[in-house]
């Protein structure tokens, strides 16, 4: 679907926040993602996946340049048009339990519709989350770690978690090494953890079977399965 | 008005356009985007006997233009599929087409036989082309002998039109092709995938699970508008052309170097209702070049 | 500093970046553009005894990220080439490969034996591959007996090295690698451009005036690098992998896949000094990676 | 060369100038032409070849949107870069007879910057050039024939040409269709023609031998050869 571009801003380091123009009765579940083509060409060929940061006024994505297709975004201008399928894939499951919301990076991105949905349904959560440097932070609530001390505290955002036992649930997202140091946290405290992975995608609505992930019942589908697995389920 | 309809032997396809095995799922993943009844065709994903797994991750990498993937056949397997996907075509008004695969002879029979059972299913795509399993599916492929004694049995234990759907990883493809031929094959589908590799530099390492995969998508288009436009030479039971359509120009190209019908693949997954703008661009052709009836079109390169 | 030399037999090659033979002319159009003397090596347009006039135009056709072509192996002859190219190469500091081509295994012989004799030449590669000429060429690449047979008959009358360069359009591309290997040469070249076709749907004829053409760029990168890695594993002389070669990473996963010294094609006529580019960034990836030589890296994808 | 892109307006249907600074040094002849990059991506994957239609101040083409390459070349805006190569290709040369310059369509644009040679060496022509309307029209000087008669005469612009004879010498571009006419005119008349030809290029500078066009002296390139080539050297 052609989709108006409103802005598409600088927020910090190599980090753009994109907002698009809601489509009349868009709706979507924290967790969820869009597909992007970010040009008319076969060059990139495959859309690309990004998580639905909110979906309030418009819909808004931050995304963090990698490669040639963000790279091709973050040049795109407010009243260009975009093509997005989805919203696709699983969400996050509310626990009756302490929520913590803790995430590493651009993947701090999911987790901030979540924190918005759960602020709207009145239920209180924990937001962790870490960056490099100060630089790369680009959002305004919970508390912050930054591995050279910039701002918050200085560490990983796993070293804020000390306190978490088994009376909590997290929700997590970031690069593979803040996630294995979590889920061995994880199993020494006693919290349960749900993450939401990455993959290679080509489809993102589970008909290429390209973006599976090994489970301990076998290959699932990032796309359809996921993105949001118990850490439990994934072998690592 | 414009004639798009398709016939093959007792098969009538409303238009030409079909989408291609492992790149619309089971048809039903796509209800959502458009109505796929207004398909000439939907050919599911690659059905073994016993479910399969398919290669480790990552099975997928964007070249340029193109994709690599090595999915590895992944599939619920016959039984889950009559009895999970097999009732939601009772209402649908297209023709399925099973995409088949065996690791031997003897299962691609047993597969075919049981399959010529269900009225919802028109025809059988006996894929003898796929370069991700290591036993059977690309040795198939290569050896015209091979290919008539498969094609041969199969076509013993099933009434069905079987198509054969050959690599394009062979010296001579029309070779194979006459061989399927020879064995009452009622339809010859090309290309399948054209096996590649991406290393990763970080890594040092083939960036795939599986090392190799299967190039699709436009990069090939050239490559299997060639081999249709050489096998067309060849054989006389239709050809069906398939490799990187992403256009009704590209569409259309085939219909020229003499395919009957085409099947999208790769383009399903940029553009999931690319087929409807297929059929429409094609229609559109048609009547631009004043001509009435779309088989009108095939192999009129070759005068 | 990292050491970017690499050895072939006697020769050095001060890199491992030439040109491909068919996309840099015979050299001399380049020095515009740079020094073309920091080059590893420059591989001139396929020579064959006689000049050659090519095929009718038109003669390319762009393709998703790749091209058609179909000169047909237009090329001023042996005589013009001895008296007016050669000698410009007297003062230019890089390996000269003369890339030759003929009809017959006899004209394959006279051509070798007469280029024998030229001190500026330092290496033939055999042009097996082309698929634009009717008679010859395509045929010897798909059949390891003539390859035997033609590589065997050039060694007896030349002293050179002696590198085959194969078509991609074959089932089985290590086979007729190892056949190479029998007759002695000393290296093996892969790959040419893969047969390809385009058709005009304002004319509904083939676009090309010789109708197919042969497909390079980008889009065929995942194919060359395939082979190569494949090819590395059946054969012990050197591989030279060329095939939509345009950035330091591609040039790099070559390597790593197996080859010794890489060829850029295409991409010269895109970016005329592409070639030092690729130099420079195969430099610094050693250095980031803290490998000392070059041709460390030859192969470790396999590891 | 990555080259700044000064300007780039639409003066007609489907018809653009695009301005570039001039590099350092910049030197070329009327009839030559530019080969440029239009993107950055391997899509389209070739240099698309361009006349040099002036270089005075800046360097000015006028292209027509066609394809691909040449609709990505009119979302360009001033500030970008783009990459050229050449000039290529050989030049009109200067005949000591009497001068016509006969255009047609975008065929006008090589005729632009020899006017400009011209006038400049005081060199006396007169110039026709042909648009099937006046929307298409891009010059604002010679002789104008319009089809629909919306600007000028009604009719081709060969159709201008009847009191050439002998003494004139033609530089000419256009559609082939223009090209025939206007040789068939040249035939009776006894003047002579030179044509500016067009082909599908790879590189522009006689190196992938790619852009070939049958001579009655065998296949010559467009790119060096040519683009300008008398008439009757070619096989039509
Ligand atoms: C469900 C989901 C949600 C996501 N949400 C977000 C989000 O909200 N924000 C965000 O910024 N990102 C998000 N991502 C990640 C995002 O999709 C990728 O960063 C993006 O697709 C990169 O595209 P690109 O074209 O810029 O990079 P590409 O050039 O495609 O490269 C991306 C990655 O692909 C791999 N790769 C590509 N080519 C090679 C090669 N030759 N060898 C080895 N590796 C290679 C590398 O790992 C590389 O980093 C999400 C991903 C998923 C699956
Ligand atoms: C020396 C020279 C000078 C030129 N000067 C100018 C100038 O000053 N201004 C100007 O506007 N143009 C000029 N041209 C023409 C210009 O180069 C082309 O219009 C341009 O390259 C088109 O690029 P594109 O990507 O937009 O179109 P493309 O998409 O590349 O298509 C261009 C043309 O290629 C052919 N083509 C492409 N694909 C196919 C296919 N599948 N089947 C059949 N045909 C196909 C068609 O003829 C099509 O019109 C010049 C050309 C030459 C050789
Ligand atoms: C992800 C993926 C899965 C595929 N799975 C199958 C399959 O199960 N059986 C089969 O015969 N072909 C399979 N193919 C091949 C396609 O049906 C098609 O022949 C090929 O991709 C070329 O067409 P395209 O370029 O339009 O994609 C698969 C292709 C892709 C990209
Ligand atoms: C225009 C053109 C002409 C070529 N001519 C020759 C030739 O004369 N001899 C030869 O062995 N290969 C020839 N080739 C093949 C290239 O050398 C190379 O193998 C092929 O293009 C793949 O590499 P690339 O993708 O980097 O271009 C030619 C290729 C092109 C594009
Ligand atoms: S991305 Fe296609 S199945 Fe998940
Ligand atoms: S365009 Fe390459 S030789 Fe003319």
């Amino acid at each position: 679907m052609q989709t108006l571009v409103l802005s598409n801003d600088k927020v910090a380091n190599d980090i753009y926040c994109l907002k698009l123009q809601k489509p009349y009765g868009f709706d979507y579940k924290p967790g969820q993602f869009l597909m992007i083509k970010v040009n008319n060409l076969n060059e990139p060929l495959l859309r690309r996946p990004f998580s639905i940061a909110k979906a309030v006024s418009s819909i808004d994505i931050y995304y963090k340049v990698v490669g040639l297709g963000t790279k091709i975004l973050s040049a795109l201008k407010n009243g260009e048009y975009i093509d997005i399928t989805g919203p696709f894939g699983n969400n996050f499951e509310i626990k009756y339990k302490r929520l913590a919301l803790v995430g590493g990076g651009i993947g701090v991105a999911p987790l901030i519709g979540l924190k918005n949905f759960l602020d709207e349904q009145k239920i209180e959560s924990e937001c962790f989350f870490g960056f490099n440097t100060a630089k790369d932070c680009f959002v305004d609530f919970g508390s912050i770690a930054t591995i050279d001390g910039s701002s918050g505290i200085k560490g990983t955002v796993v070293d804020m978690l000390a306190h978490l036992d088994n009376s909590y649930h997290v929700y997590a997202c970031g690069p593979n090494a803040m996630l294995s140091a979590l889920c061995k946290l994880a199993d020494e405290k006693g919290f349960s953890v749900d993450v939401s992975l990455e993959s290679n995608m080509a489809c993102g609505f589970g008909v290429c079977l390209g973006c599976s992930v090994n489970t301990i019942k076998g290959y699932k589908q990032v796309c359809k399965d996921g993105p949001i697995f118990n850490y439990t389920e994934i072998v690592w | 008005m414009v004639n798009l309809s398709v016939k093959l032997n007792n098969l009538i396809f409303k238009n030409p356009v079909m989408t291609a095995s492992g790149t619309f799922g089971y048809g039903i993943e796509y209800n959502r985007f458009f109505d796929i009844g207004l398909l000439g065709g939907i050919i599911v994903k690659g059905l073994s006997l016993n479910p399969r797994q398919g290669n480790p991750p990552p099975r997928i990498i964007e070249t340029p233009c193109g994709m690599l993937n090595s999915i590895g056949l992944q599939n619920i397997g016959y039984n889950k599929f009559v009895s999970d996907i097999l009732p939601q075509f009772d209402n649908i008004d297209t023709n399925l087409i099973v995409n088949i695969y065996g690791s031997e002879i003897g299962e691609f029979v047993e597969l075919a036989s049981k399959l010529n059972n269900y009225k919802q299913i028109s025809a059988l795509e006996v894929n003898v082309s796929c370069p991700n399993v290591k036993a059977g599916g690309a040795t198939f492929g290569k050896d015209p002998e091979v290919i008539f004694v498969l094609v041969s049995s199969i076509k013993k234990v099933c009434e069905k039109p079987i198509i054969v759907k050959l690599t394009p990883n062979v010296t001579d493809i029309a070779l194979i092709a006459q061989a399927a031929q020879s064995a009452k094959a009622d339809a010859i589908s090309l290309i399948n995938t054209i096996t590649g590799m991406v290393i990763d530099t970080k890594t040092k390492k083939p960036f795939l699970g599986n090392k190799f995969g299967g190039l699709s998508g436009p990069a090939i288009y050239p490559v299997g508008l060639r081999m249709v436009y050489e096998t067309y030479e060849k054989i006389n039971i239709p050809i069906i052309g398939v490799g990187g359509i992403n256009s009704p120009d590209i569409a259309i190209q085939y219909l020229l170097a003499g395919a009957s019908l085409i099947q999208i693949g790769t383009a399903n997954f940029v553009e999931p209702d690319i087929s409807l703008k297929i059929i429409d661009g094609i229609r559109r052709y048609l009547e631009n070049e004043k001509i009435d009836d779309v088989s009108k079109l095939v192999g009129l390169a070759h005068n």
